[in-house]
């Protein structure tokens, strides 16, 4: 993806996924949107403002605050045969929900011998940056591909931002979609539709090069992206490969781009420890050993719940410099 | 007066249940069957008679106390014992065990081992047939201890705000495991909850079975069409410990006496043999099938096999 | 008739969370406060009436809407506009901001982010009390939108049960967000929750301080007094747009106004007036105090300081 | 540990877990032990039998099925001056008081500038194994891991049920204890107290050996030993490292077994992706890659809900098999 600033044919990523919603509620009636003030409030983030008058208070439903149960019904609904979309308003009171997405939606079909799947759509905006603090900051993304039994897409783009959530509403099982808040103002051009249907498999190179790889998803892509390109002033061609997809992760694209570049640089807005860095890690490490020239290192966000002051939110993040300085320390130099 | 046929089947239904029950324990003792097993014995009027009142195009959500609600339903006992001898020809081919009977053709949601976890479900299935203008019931089953989860009121709220069509039953046997419920609840009328909600809401003598399928079906009219969401209380008790692993210190041995002295069977049978609507004969002829129903179901499960181990990873994700 | 100084005295500390908020909002434009800033202007007059029936060993939890609760408890203006300013001089080291208000010297226990999720922090806290033997009660603020929540039934049932010394004040402005009360709960009264668990429940009128006073001395003291917890509904009226974020699509600007005319500063500023315990110099003279107040708070966060970047990981767990 | 049947001074597990509930309570009347059915019933896993009638019922609280509730009371009844011991019955259930965990106790030290910490202890019981199916067979202690602010302690020896409980309530922060299910009836002798105070913040070496270390906790710890000692009799010298503490993490204690031995087996009973075993082998694979000798090998459970059936279960689950074919590998025969 290239961000333009151009005045004409460019969209932002709220607009794509307002897109998405309205394109998928359109095309299927089977589809409908439910959370917290998606409608008369227009949704927290405006993704879903003017949806309720265009498609009414049935389909665009406004719930009270009931994480588990309104994510729950939506699992209810999935078998019921609709195709909802539950948007849960952040990642951080998704907690409230998580059993219903663990223990149920993750579960049924195979606690059912393949009976029940459900094809259940969730999403939630995630990360911080905005300083909103720690309650409302945690980018867990990594966290809930964990999970089995459930598909966990990180669009970055403003093209996947579009067409994914399409995929997700044809995919039979439960998907969960991470809308990075800080990308929602993005603004770029919107290609027109690819492939058919839309890939919501596989990880895509956003930059080619050859020194050293960066790996990274969602909210780091466009920091991955501005390293980069910073590190090409210093002649280090960086490769980014934007994952798109944490579960299944692309393990082949991952070792792909190592096994050409022989270095990597993880970035990752989650935590550390046991989060998905650390998988990505431990799988090239595994899988590919003797192509690496140099330790994997992996730039995320500190262990420390997120400080609302500026100064000290940012310094927990993963930043550009932070990424560039990681990358001479893979490159040697 | 009762329709004779009519009597006579909620008889056997019962019955049905408490035998395949007793089997079950047995097998559980000669370790066939293993993990947890929740047996529903003493509270079969509840099952039988909520389920008289559905049909077949309704849905039905349960716990993992499930084995009366599976058999009332209509699922059959050979799927269900196979299931809990874990073997491929299992309701869930054998992955789900006692607590997660499933069967996609009677529109049997479950088995659900998490208290409260199956409400949310319900709603959902309330809603996806409120938004298709289908008039189908969900009947959703939990335990009295499941009201002191915040699931239940999250549920019981959504579905009364959007008026959906859900029966919700709560089994009230009196104890969560080893929790009273005057030591779970501070307020014990539970009905109340409902009518916090303006939730239609009626207490029900769980062990009477006729009671529990007037109610149910008044309930289930009124649902069907259009009244929302209703809340049952059904009062009964388990005859059982919890699970196989209750030592039952927390209840005495006279009280469980008393409640036996309201079997829903024995009761229920003894009023159709003084209507005239039983005989001896009729009653043994009826333990006859149904002993052999449940020695075919056995049979069934005995000659099933087990799943290949490279199976293991399907039903993760569906298959193309 | 109120006695003078204490009229005064409500007076003065509604008008200290109006001025000071009214600051933050211009503050918020001039980018010197960041993040969520969420505004309790038109609610004075809760904060300021529970806030009287407490005393010094009590305990209090508040939502992100907090300021008004800090402030009214007693807290350090100062130190409030510092943690919003982010500086290390803020009440929480400006780690919190706006949404995270602590003071452990007069026992503030936050500002809580997670709607419904400082609920069971209280009940805790009443049950250290309890077990303690203390007669300290513990008073825990949320919205109307929070008795959604399965958080808040699990809390209010727990308290209940176990007879622990909270103090639950439903601050009902009627909108959660952009979602009103009557598209959030299927029975808007909502006392009938608190009387499903048999916790005694008052509706009072948030735009009357003394009302709300009255109401919170009589509760507290029964509280105190081994009563088991009590529920308030502080009916009360938010005049701002839910954060700054709000574009107020779900609300018109004539129930606003409406509500407006209630304000309970100047309604009660009038009743004092009436009454002839206010002269116009006495209000001029509040006035400006308050204003000096204010100014100086927004000093104090002005010549705070950064806390160093490598401190960052400090806090995370205790320092030995 | 050695895992005894001795007739003689041999303890239980469950003993020694509920021996050092006893003592703290005795020890401390801030502490109080709080859950469901800990008190008339027993406790689900007979842990607590017999507290309820020593210490009475406002010590040893039943609570209702409230899981964020008790949870979240535990966090206020800490900040309120007591120790509380909360006992979430499983892992399983804890789902439903994550928000609670992460949100507020995790959280609480950091929003309040140090002001408030939460000396706060939560058991639950873990790990899958006894054909309780998907919804009753979490083993997420790793991924509890994730959250900064929380420590996570998982005793894997008679000793450490006994001890570590005491260090946790000693401890300033939220602490989870995860008791292993299927250790619960291991037996095994009762050092004497040693260290005062008790260690919870390092590995133990639980067998020396110089080939291969096999790093693990909990549950895997009574797998690795079987299968080092079966290692044994193909020559192999396998160390076994008990990581104790999932949070902070030993790294040093990891990298030092590794530096010895240059070769690794990971066994985690929790699935692979994104959880315990990938940090491990991540931090692994960056701090000491020159010291590999070979690719580290991650035995985990399946990436599958725990299946009913025991056949299928066992095939989940890490088993001694699978890590001596891993250690194999490892080793190249
Ligand atoms: C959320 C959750 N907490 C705890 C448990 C453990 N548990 C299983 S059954 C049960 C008792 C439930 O009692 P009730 O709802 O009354 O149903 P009953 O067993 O009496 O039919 C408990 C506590 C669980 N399965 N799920
Ligand atoms: C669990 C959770 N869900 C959603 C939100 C987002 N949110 C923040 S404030 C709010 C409205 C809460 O309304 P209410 O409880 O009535 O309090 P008020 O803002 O009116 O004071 C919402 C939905 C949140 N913070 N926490
Ligand atoms: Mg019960
Ligand atoms: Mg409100």
């Amino acid at each position: 993806m290239t961000i333009l600033q151009t005045e004409r044919k460019t969209i932002t990523y709220r607009d794509a996924v307002r897109e998405a919603i309205r394109a998928a509620m359109e095309a299927d009636d089977r589809v409908f949107l439910m959370g917290e003030d998606v409608g008369r409030y227009g949704g927290c983030y405006a993704v879903s403002k003017g949806l309720l008058e265009e498609f009414g208070p049935e389909r665009v439903r406004d719930t009270p605050l009931s994480e588990a149960a309104f994510v729950g019904a939506g699992i209810g609904a999935a078998l019921g045969g609709m195709r909802p979309i539950v948007e849960v308003m952040t990642v951080n009171f998704s907690l409230l929900a998580l059993d219903q997405i663990v223990n149920t939606a993750a579960l049924f079909l195979h606690m059912s011998g393949g009976q029940f799947n459900v094809p259940l759509v969730i999403r939630m905006a995630t990360g911080a940056g905005r300083q909103v603090a720690a309650q409302h900051s945690h980018s867990l993304e990594g966290w809930y591909a964990h999970i089995p039994g459930i598909k966990v897409l990180t669009p970055a783009t403003i093209e996947d931002a579009r067409w994914m959530l399409g995929a997700a509403l044809a995919d039979p099982d439960p998907v969960i979609i991470f809308e990075h808040a800080a990308l929602y103002n993005t603004q770029g051009e919107l290609p027109p539709q690819g492939d058919s249907p839309f890939d919501i498999a596989t990880a895509r190179v956003r930059r080619p090069g050859s020194d050293l790889s960066l790996i990274t998803y969602g909210g780091g892509l466009p920091k991955a992206l501005a390293a980069a390109e910073e590190l090409s002033l210093d002649g280090i061609a960086a490769e980014v490969l934007d994952l798109r997809v944490l579960r299944p992760l692309d393990t082949k694209a991952m070792l792909a781009t190592v096994r050409s570049t022989h270095r990597a640089v993880v970035i990752d807005e989650g935590w550390k420890t046991a989060g998905i860095s650390a998988e990505i890690s431990a799988r090239i490490a595994e899988e590919a050993l003797w192509e690496l020239d140099a330790p994997l290192v992996r730039v995320c966000t500190e262990e420390v719940p997120i400080p609302y002051s500026r100064h000290l939110e940012e310094a927990a993040l993963p930043q550009v410099p932070k990424i560039v300085a990681a990358a001479h320390r893979v490159m040697g130099r | 007066m009762t329709d004779p046929e009519h009597g006579r089947h909620l008889l056997r239904e019962m019955l049905r249940i408490r035998r395949f029950e007793e089997k079950c324990a047995q097998l559980y003792q000669a370790e066939k069957i293993r993990g947890f097993l929740h047996l529903y014995i003493g509270e079969e009027a509840v099952a039988v008679g909520v389920m008289e009142a559905l049909t077949p195009e309704d849905a039905v959500v349960a716990t993992y106390r499930e084995h009366g609600h599976a058999l009332a339903r209509g699922m059959d006992p050979g799927r269900i014992m196979a299931e809990m001898y874990g073997k491929v020809e299992g309701c869930s081919r054998g992955r789900g065990g006692s607590m997660h009977l499933f069967d996609a053709g009677i529109r049997f949601y479950g088995g659900n081992a998490i208290v409260g976890g199956g409400l949310p479900l319900g709603v959902g299935l309330g809603l996806a047939d409120h938004l298709q203008g289908r008039d189908r019931v969900t009947a959703v089953f939990f335990g009295e201890g499941a009201v002191a989860e915040g699931e239940f009121h999250e549920s019981m709220n959504l579905a009364a705000l959007w008026r959906l069509p859900v029966l919700f039953c709560c089994e009230n046997n009196l104890y969560a495991m080893g929790t009273a419920l005057n030591r779970s609840e501070s307020q014990n009328r539970l009905t109340l909850k409902a009518a916090s909600y303006e939730m239609p809401a009626w207490e029900v003598d769980g062990m009477d079975v006729l009671a529990v399928e007037e109610a149910a079906r008044m309930a289930v009219e009124s649902v069907r069409g259009g009244g929302g969401p209703h809340f049952l209380e059904l009062r009964t008790y388990r005859f059982r410990a919890h699970s196989m692993f209750d030592p039952e210190l927390y209840r005495g041995k006279d009280e469980i006496e008393q409640w036996k002295l309201r079997d829903p069977i024995e009761s229920w049978r003894s009023i159709l043999s003084e209507q005239g609507l039983l005989s001896d004969d009729e009653w043994n002829q009826m333990e006859e099938e149904v002993r052999a129903e449940v020695q075919s179901a056995v049979d069934f499960a005995e000659a099933g096999t087990w799943e290949p181990v490279d199976q293991l990873t399907r039903f993760v994700y569906s298959e193309a």
